[in-house]
């Protein structure tokens, strides 16, 4: 598990939390591959993890009946994904695929409600780093809302 | 040389002008209004006609004095002449599976501008500036351009609405004419100070029945220049202007002006520097044939800065804004110069008014209200 | 600001700069479902068309109107004058309807150029969005043409969706070189797509630049050249050191109509391309 | 046979929006009806409240056909109102561009409404793939009434440049003259007209109408004068509604005029031609005996030769005026509004327009009355159908709802003036 | 048939007064080459002959003001591919929008002896409150060279040129003076859409609106500079209550100044 503790202390997301916290978290964590097509989560499924991509890529989706999947972001080699499990009803929104073999690090979501609940500070911190994940998707959505490419113009 | 003209010879200067094959374009009465056109006779001139100017308000008002040139500027610039309103650029026919351009070849007058203002000279300079001196020049512009032959009048007696002292620009001309006339009526009676700015200028004062200035009537001119100075209709503060309205570019003074604006395109067209124009390409019912068209347009308009989708301007008060800031500010990081002469026929002719000078005045002492404000705060 | 084009030759008919040269449709592409591209070889006159990467022709469509395009095509090739084009107004829905051996007017070409030789010893920065991607394309060739005076060359480029990504064999082609790193990313993925998902400031955070020694140019619309302006500024891109191309209404090209002015640039003759840190102040401001 | 019926859903070639139904029983036939749908407009209700000065460019819009008619008929009235006559050169180049409406609505109707009917051709168009040079000739007879309306009147389609009291600006000589070459053009192109039409084949069929017009002691009646007809009628316009009434008919829903105590009239060029022969041009006498037509005229088809007639007078009236006209010292007479009555009445091409109106001293409209002329010659109209029908019984169907057609449609009626018609529930049986 | 199919032009008519219709019969010069390039399949006032639909283009003259038209035009819509509607009553309600202004059962009484055979809407409306139109052409009438110019720009493809800007564009480039301005004379123009070539004032007469509102138009402004040339509030409804008089913001100044 060494090189599972290394590789959550060098993440950028965990960057500057405590050596008590990190080791908390590690013990929470597991070592996941996921092949090609295959999927991480399922829409509606309960969620219970999120996932540090260490190499690979995913495709968060659904699937719109008539249309097919639509792809709404990839997630690749150092990306962090998926933070239903943080907020109740903890279900998944969408699909999570791997469109190549991903290696990724799961950490067991209710392990860490748990632990956030009980220990405030880690709580916090762990709720800032996804406050600011959160923003960033936010301005990439509404970006995408934009819809910056400019379809609908007319002369 | 300066001569002086006895005003009943004034009629020589207009036939030595015909005799070399100049056109005349001069002011003229029609329909009880001052405009601009072909004349031929000093009896076209608006003599003993002069005029009233404030905001949104001109008047011709017959004065029954002698003098020929006892007006201000009116509505029409040289402008028309020298940038058409509209003109047909070329026309084009379908021609197999292409097309050919017929030019249009138009004769262009020689022509004689009599009774160009100090601040006119300098608006034609100013499109000079623009339309030939820039990367590349308007073909057309100079081809009229050419073979102008210009009679500056003196102002002696400015209008309500005007301030060219402000702006630089007059109320004398001192270059950009090819002779200057300044009229004067004294003791001495009624007659014309002339004095040449170019050679052409020289050759037609040679042919036209004038004698040789006496101090008196050059010092005469001067001291009624001087009066004119003093005598502006408005002023308009140009310290700074350019950063001025730059910093100014969120004023609430915007908003109150739109509020009156009728975004109505008056001011554009007036005026004797603005040079927006659109381009038209049309085709006919015989599908065959086609043209392109040049005609003044403003930035008043919405389609003015229209791109894919809608106008970037939509506000009255954007469009306000881009115009007073281009006249006085971005004109000059453009062309090194003002794009104003304070010739004041925005004001007159504004049909509700609004008055740049008033406008700029406000906004500069917004600004200094609020640094009040904040000293006070501090 | 990049260079104004001193550039008083002839861009039109006889000299005169508001007549268009006739050229003809040698080939006619369709791109993606609105876009095309058409070769256009001049009717008589000169046979080359020398133009910078970035400069635009004003393109006339017989008797239905006149739009300003930037030329795509390979300016280390001037014998050979492309266009791609969105079909969206009316001019340009009629090029669409055009065939081979049919006739366009040409004016041109116009405005400024992208800093090609200015970047030269730097890492090159391209990001695109939509349409954009056609002005950046001369670039493209002007780079591969001199790859050996640049540091790296990344691409990135955003659409709409897999079907609107423009030059897809092109694209391909430039992907598997080892010299370049092209990064293409769609707003929704459908169908088969295995590429990126999101808009393409998603890419600008981890593509592989040195932000220090680096020249960026950039162009899309005016909303996505301001958000990749911001995430090159996350990425410590200094301003002076991004370029954008600019849109505005263009009727006479040549700097003389007045409806391009963006405070005091004209955008035909003192753009499209700005420098960045150039326009930075007047890029945000409403209804400028 | 037994009952057959003639119907018309929507009339072509006249302006506005009417139909037409005639229903046979056996040999008779039981009723003709000139259906008008045009929706009501309601122009003598929202005169009330406007200016005097207002009723000559809101009744213009009564009609795009006849607009001069419109404001010269209110002018007239308004200016009665207030005590005011305007007369000299500001009254003949009333005429002037009044014969401008003329030459352009005959032109019109000549050439492209009514001569199709006799040739045989749905339209003008049509006519004019074997007739190229004929309506080209058409056209250009219409455009040049049209420039003489933009001449004085700055547009053709409701002027702008006409007042009460005259007008906004009145042009110069110099631009009246160039009206002379056009007309001297026209006039001769009216001749040619009146040759031309003259040969169409005229069905034999004549009534004996009641002939009403505007009358003038000297001059063919356009613009002013009282009004005078065959039947003994000679009054000024000020008694019209005393001999003249408006009413419901049981058969109609659409208010119909006629001469009290007596019944239908018929308006218009017939009429005038026929009360005012010796008041014609020299020219246009000459050609209309030429036409072989008569000092009166009682054949309704004909009407188109003596539209004809009347574009020469109109063309020749013209000339006349221009070349003796004196220009007015100022384009209009300054007009102070008083408390009164008007009345004006003036010859649209077709037929007498009446106005009517009460202003109070500060020359508020109180009330206004328009009657024109297609209402007033609607009786007419389904009397000529009727006898019409009964004498052609043995004509195909086809055959015999074109010539209603045409019969309506010698009348030119102006249906827009609509001012004064309803919506007729159109009899389907 | 070996040659391009013609468009098929039909013009419709509703409550208006046959001006505009007429406009195109007035294209004296251009009519006969009109109908070269399209085939006029359904026009009344000039023809018989009646093509069915559908219709490349339909013009539509007049407004909405009986429930029998508020029918009749979604069939002319279903039948036509492009649909135009010309002039001020098709544009904005036209004149017979007074009406509008008040009761029209009052209108009824005055003009007819027999209300009850009336049938009318209380609003006379202009066409786009009904259905979708593709393209205006304003005026009062409009002005047969804008008309030609939508024919013209429909033949090849391309958008007409049909500015929004106000009829001052006009008059200026025309080289009129003012007469606002130099006669104190209250001028619509300001105001007012261009298109019919600055007529009025070339007359020496004040603008009175017949090509209805211009893009922004500032009608409280010119209102107000009115009210200095001592125009009075009642003159100013009528000001901007005529042609176009519901069109929205002529409709709203001239509510402004009622009392």
């Amino acid at each position: 598990m060494e090189s599972l503790a290394k590789v959550l202390k060098e993440h950028p997301f965990l960057e500057g939390l405590e050596q008590r916290h990190i080791d908390f978290i590690t013990g929470c964590g597991s070592n996941v591959v996921f092949k090609k097509d295959e999927f991480l989560f399922r829409e509606g499924d309960e969620a219970n993890h999120f996932y540090f991509i260490r190499h690979g890529k995913i495709i968060i989706e659904t699937y719109i009946p008539q249309k097919g999947p639509i792809a709404i972001q990839t997630r690749e080699t150092g990306d962090v994904t998926g933070w239903s499990w943080l907020i109740p009803p903890y279900r998944w929104h969408f699909d999570a695929r791997a469109v190549e073999l991903t290696r990724a690090i799961a950490l067991d979501g209710k392990c860490l409600r748990g632990k956030m609940d009980e220990d405030h500070e880690l709580g916090y911190e762990l709720m800032r780093r996804f406050a600011r994940l959160m923003a960033q998707r936010l301005e990439a959505t509404r970006m995408q809302l934009f819809d910056v490419y400019g379809g609908n113009t007319k002369e | 040389m300066i001569l002086v003209l006895e005003s009943g010879n004034l009629q020589s200067l207009f036939d030595t002008l015909i005799s070399e094959k100049y056109q005349i374009i001069g002011p003229t009465l029609d329909n009880s209004a001052l405009i601009y056109d072909e004349i031929t006779n000093v009896d076209d001139l608006p003599v003993g006609y002069t005029d009233e100017q404030d905001g949104g308000r001109y008047r011709l008002v017959k004065s029954g004095g002698k003098k020929y040139f006892d007006y201000v500027v009116g509505q029409h610039t040289w402008k028309r002449y020298l940038y058409p309103p509209e003109k047909k650029l070329f026309e084009l026919k379908r021609k197999g599976d292409g097309f050919e351009i017929v030019e249009n070849k138009q004769e262009i007058h020689k022509r004689a501008f009599i009774g160009v203002r100090a601040c006119e000279i300098e608006a034609i300079r100013i499109q000079d500036e623009i339309l030939l001196e820039g990367p590349y020049k308007d073909a057309d512009y100079e081809r009229c351009r050419q073979n102008i032959f210009i009679v500056a009048v003196n102002c002696v007696r400015p209008g309500g609405t005007c301030f060219c002292v402000s702006m630089g620009t007059g109320p004398r001309a001192t270059k950009g004419f090819d002779l200057a006339i300044t009229e004067i009526v004294d003791n001495s009676g009624h007659y014309f100070l002339i004095e040449s700015g170019t050679k052409a200028g020289e050759k037609i004062m040679k042919e036209i029945k004038g004698k040789e200035a006496d101090q008196n009537a050059i010092e005469t001119a001067d001291r009624l220049m001087k009066e004119a100075e003093n005598k502006m209709g408005r002023r308009l503060d140009t310290d700074d202007i350019k950063e001025l309205l730059y910093r100014n570019f969120e004023s609430s003074r915007w908003e109150v002006v739109a509020q009156r604006c009728l975004n109505c395109g008056n001011c554009t067209l007036v005026c004797p520097t603005c040079f927006c124009i659109n381009i038209e390409d049309i085709s006919g019912l015989e599908v065959n044939s086609a043209k392109r068209v040049r005609k003044w347009d403003s930035c008043f308009t919405l389609d003015h800065s229209y791109i894919y989708g809608g106008s970037v301007r939509t506000s009255a008060k954007a469009r306000y804004r881009q115009w007073l800031t281009h006249k006085l500010a971005s004109w000059i990081d453009q062309f090194g110069m003002s794009g104003c002469v304070g010739c004041g026929r925005c004001i007159t002719w504004c049909p509700v008014g609004i008055d740049i000078t008033e406008e700029v005045q406000a906004i500069r002492e917004s600004e200094g209200k609020g640094k009040i404000m904040a000293d006070k705060e501090e | 600001m990049a260079e104004i084009q001193k550039n008083k030759k002839a861009i039109g008919f006889k000299d005169d700069p508001m007549m268009p040269r006739q050229f003809m449709i040698q080939r006619f592409r369709r791109d993606t479902v609105d876009t095309f591209s058409m070769e256009l070889k001049p009717v008589s006159g000169p046979k080359k068309f020398d133009f910078k990467p970035g400069q635009f022709n004003m393109i006339y469509v017989f008797g239905v109107g006149e739009v300003p395009i930037s030329i795509s095509g390979d300016p280390t090739r001037p014998e050979k004058l492309v266009h791609t084009t969105r079909a969206v107004g009316n001019v340009t829905k009629a090029m669409d309807s055009l065939k081979s051996g049919r006739t366009l007017g040409v004016r041109g070409p116009l405005g400024t150029s992208w800093p090609v030789e200015e970047a030269e010893g730097n890492d090159v920065v391209l990001v695109a969005g939509g349409i954009g991607m056609a002005p950046l394309r001369p670039v493209m060739y002007y780079l591969l043409a001199h790859r050996e005076n640049y540091g790296k060359i990344v691409l990135l480029y955003g659409a709409r969706t897999p079907s609107d990504i423009l030059y897809q064999k092109e694209l391909e082609k430039w992907r598997s070189r080892l010299d370049l790193e092209v990064h293409i990313t769609v707003d929704r993925g459908t169908g088969s797509w295995r590429g990126n998902v999101g808009v393409v400031t998603n890419l600008i955070g981890r593509a592989p630049f040195d932000h220090l020694n680096c020249t960026a140019m950039v162009c899309g619309p005016e909303i996505m050249m301001r958000f990749s302006a911001l995430g090159l500024q996350k990425r410590g891109v200094e301003p002076a050191d991004i370029y954008v191309s600019m849109e505005r209404n263009m009727k006479c090209g040549i700097g003389l109509c007045g409806h391009c002015q963006m405070g005091p640039l004209f955008v035909c003759k003192d753009g499209p391309v700005f420098r960045y840190s150039d326009i930075k102040e007047i890029f945000t401001r409403r209804e400028y | 046979m037994k009952g057959k019926s003639i119907k018309v859903d929507y009339l072509a070639r006249v302006e506005g929006e009417g139909g037409l139904q005639v229903k046979i029983r056996g040999d008779e036939v039981k009723e003709a009806k000139l259906n008008i749908f045009e929706p009501p407009r309601f122009f003598e209700a929202f005169l009330r409240g406007r200016k005097f000065t207002e009723a000559p460019d809101i009744t213009a819009r009564i009609c795009g056909i006849c607009p001069i008619a419109y404001m010269m008929s209110s002018c007239h009235a308004m200016e009665m109102a207030c005590g005011v006559k305007v007369e000299g050169p500001l009254r003949d180049l009333r005429r002037l561009i009044y014969c401008g409406e003329w030459i352009e609505s005959h032109g019109l109707h000549i050439y492209m409404l009514h001569a199709p009917d006799f040739l045989g051709y749905e339209d003008a168009i049509g006519m004019a793939k074997d007739y190229p040079d004929v309506v080209k000739r058409g056209l250009k007879l219409k455009k040049i009434g049209n420039d003489l309306m933009i001449l004085m009147g700055g547009r053709e389609i409701h002027p702008i440049n006409i007042r009460v009291g005259g007008f906004y600006k009145v042009p110069n000589k110099k631009e009246l003259q160039k009206m002379v070459e056009p007309l001297k053009w026209a006039r001769d192109a009216s001749l040619e007209t009146v040759k031309w039409v003259s040969t169409f084949d005229f069905p034999d069929f004549e009534r004996d109408y009641e002939f009403v017009s505007v009358s003038h002691e000297s001059e063919y009646p356009i613009d002013e004068g009282g009004i005078a007809s065959n039947k003994g009628i000679d009054i000024g316009v000020e008694q019209f509604l005393d001999y003249f009434e408006e009413h419901h008919v049981k058969h109609s829903t659409s208010l119909q005029a006629s001469v009290k105590g007596r019944g239908s009239y018929m308006t218009g060029p017939m009429a005038r031609y026929s009360l005012n022969f010796n008041k014609l041009s020299k020219i246009s006498k000459e050609a209309a005996k030429e036409a072989g037509l008569s000092k009166t005229c009682n054949n309704p088809f004909k009407s188109i030769i003596v539209r004809a007639v009347e574009t020469l007078y109109a063309c020749d009236e013209a000339l006349r005026i221009i070349a003796s006209c004196e220009m007015p010292d100022q384009p209009y007479i300054e007009i102070e509004p008083q408390e009164g009555v008007g009345h004006g009445a003036t010859e649209a091409p077709r037929g007498t327009l009446y106005h009517r109106y009460q202003i109070d001293k500060n020359g508020i409209i109180k009330d206004a009355r328009i009657i024109p002329p297609t209402s007033q010659n609607q009786s007419s109209v389904e009397e000529d159908l009727t006898e019409f029908v009964s004498k052609n019984l043995n004509l195909s169907h086809d055959e015999l709802t074109w010539k209603c057609e045409q019969a309506v449609r010698n009348y030119d009626p102006c249906i827009s003036c609509s001012c004064h018609f309803l919506k007729l529930t159109i009899d389907r049986e | 048939m070996a040659r391009e199919r013609k468009p098929k032009l039909a013009v419709w008519k509703f409550a208006s007064c046959d001006g505009c219709q007429l406009s195109l019969l007035d294209c004296e010069d251009e009519l006969l080459a009109v109908a070269d390039k399209i085939t006029i399949a359904n026009f009344p006032e000039a023809s018989r002959a009646v093509i069915k639909g559908p219709y490349d283009v339909s013009l539509v003259e007049g407004s909405i003001t009986t429930p029998h038209d508020a029918e009749r035009i979604h069939k002319v819509r279903r039948a036509s591919k492009v649909l135009v509607t010309i002039g001020a009553c098709a544009t904005a309600g036209g004149i017979q929008a007074l009406r509008n202004f008040s009761d029209v059962k009052d209108f009824v009484a005055i003009v007819y002896p027999s209300p009850e055979y009336i049938v009318t809407l209380n609003k006379s409306t202009p066409i786009s409150d009904h259905v979708f139109v593709d393209y205006e052409l304003r005026g009062c009438p409009i002005n047969k060279y804008q008309l030609l110019e939508v024919v013209s720009a429909f033949l090849i493809g391309r958008k007409p040129i049909i500015p929004p800007y106000s009829v001052c564009m006009e008059c200026k480039r025309k080289g009129n003076i003012c007469v606002m301005v130099a006669h104190g004379t209250p001028c619509l123009g300001p105001v007012t859409q261009a298109g019919c070539g600055a007529l009025c004032p070339s007359y020496n007469r004040g603008c009175y609106g017949c090509f209805g509102p211009k893009e922004t138009p500032n009608t409280n402004s010119l209102a107000e500079w009115c009210k200095k040339l001592n125009v009075s509030r009642d003159d100013l409804t009528r000001f901007f209550r005529n042609f176009n008089a519901y069109a929205d913001s002529f409709r709203k100044e001239s509510e402004a100044h009622e009392r």
